[in-house]
């Protein structure tokens, strides 16, 4: 299930739900991505500058299609018994969180790898924008080279590893 | 000319410098792809030159999939021009 | 910080006091284990058998030991901002929680491989065993090849990617 | 005798072969490894015979850490058998 939202969410309301009553479920994997304070050598407070909020744009229609098709991608390549991932719009401040995916499964290292498969899909492929707001203005984030390696990863190996 | 209208929407630096979030525009019949599409749009005004002179930095869906820039361009389609992806 | 107990825990609110006031944090990773139904294959419900419940023995004093030596493996290797491993014991039945492990970093790589490799270590060095009560008795659980594998690569590879 | 004494505890099924959680044994003065503690452990009676039977299958840990066949045992140690662990 997949969730595109400006309201913050509950974590464990919403790990304790998916939960509830499937005893086939082994192993939960949940990962939170927040909003965190620049440190000095990225302009945080002792260079100057320091992180004031990040506001995240997407692409309304397109960003629930895009992540409907990631979470169908890691369905089909693991043998998960429930997905979710849900990730929030608009202006959040330091601490505040951005994005929750959670994934269950019989076996741990199932739960595990799609969780991570998850948040590297999403990171290259959800059309979602960053603009960090500092003391000196506001500037688009730019995309990372590490972020397109760890979604690459998925590509060539096949990843699943949970089927031995 | 409405028979030849494509909505291209803008995001992130690409609509901060085309000061533009959504337009409706009707390409000559010559322009079928989106690769021409774009370089079209750089003629809109100063603010279209400056968010697609460098054409590799921006990523294209047409109907709201990714595609490259031989992708064809149709009447009707929704183009959306914005930059690589940092959500997460 | 690690806990040895027989009481069930929250996962939304240890997770909640974990990242509440550290906006140096990115990424908490979480991982829970669960009791889980057998499958048919496994002597389930169809095969016969199902399992009632779990027993988890342990020795107290070493798995306190053990289970600190790990946490201070993984922040060896990896740049963490907290770590939190939650070890329960006693008789549990299907569908309630045996373990929780949540990672804190700036970074979500260094979260989600310190989180899978707490587990992995875990699951090898703490001394804790599980013994199976189904309808045609109790037996202990074989220690898995499968988990002496997951471990392994821990060891050969250092697994410190998030050092790109 | 209190001198050569030597606590021993059991887990899982060894525990359950001995009959046994903890013991306190004062092993002779040639006992010198965990390897040669074992095999007289044996003698001890049939559970312990049965229990100690494939020393491959046993892990060992001397005052909470885990240890090797031949590490030293000696007098005051807390010496736990106990299979693979199985948790998490």
């Amino acid at each position: 299930m997949i969730r595109v939202q400006a309201e913050d969410f509950d974590v464990g309301a919403e790990i304790e739900r998916l939960t509830a009553g499937n005893i086939r479920v082994g192993g939960v994997a949940s990962f939170i991505g927040l909003v965190r304070a620049m440190r000095p050598e990225e302009g945080g407070p002792d260079g100057g500058g320091g992180l004031k909020a990040m506001t995240l744009e997407h692409y309304p229609g397109m960003t629930e299609r895009e992540l409907a098709r990631i979470e169908a991608e890691a369905r089909g390549r693991w043998p998960l018994e429930d997905v979710l991932v849900i990730h929030r719009y608009g202006r959040l401040e330091p601490g505040e969180r951005i994005v929750l995916v959670v994934t269950l499964s019989a076996h741990r290292q199932a739960a595990f790898e799609s969780c991570a498969f998850l948040m590297d899909w999403l990171k290259t492929k959800a059309p979602f924008w960053k603009a960090e707001e500092t003391a000196s203005g506001t500037s688009w984030v730019d995309a990372r080279a590490t972020d397109t390696r760890a979604a690459e990863r998925w590509e060539t190996s096949g990843g699943n590893r949970a089927a031995e | 000319m409405q028979d030849t209208a494509v909505t291209v929407l803008y995001f992130a630096w690409l609509k901060a410098r085309t000061g533009i979030a959504q337009e409706t525009v009707a390409p000559p019949p010559a322009i079928v792809t989106v690769g021409a599409l774009i370089e079209w749009l750089k003629g809109r005004s100063p603010g279209h030159a400056h968010a697609l002179a460098d054409v590799a930095t921006v990523r294209v869906a047409v109907n709201q999939e990714y595609v490259r820039l031989d992708h064809p361009v149709r009447p009707g389609d929704e183009v959306a021009l914005f930059p690589p992806v940092t959500g997460g």
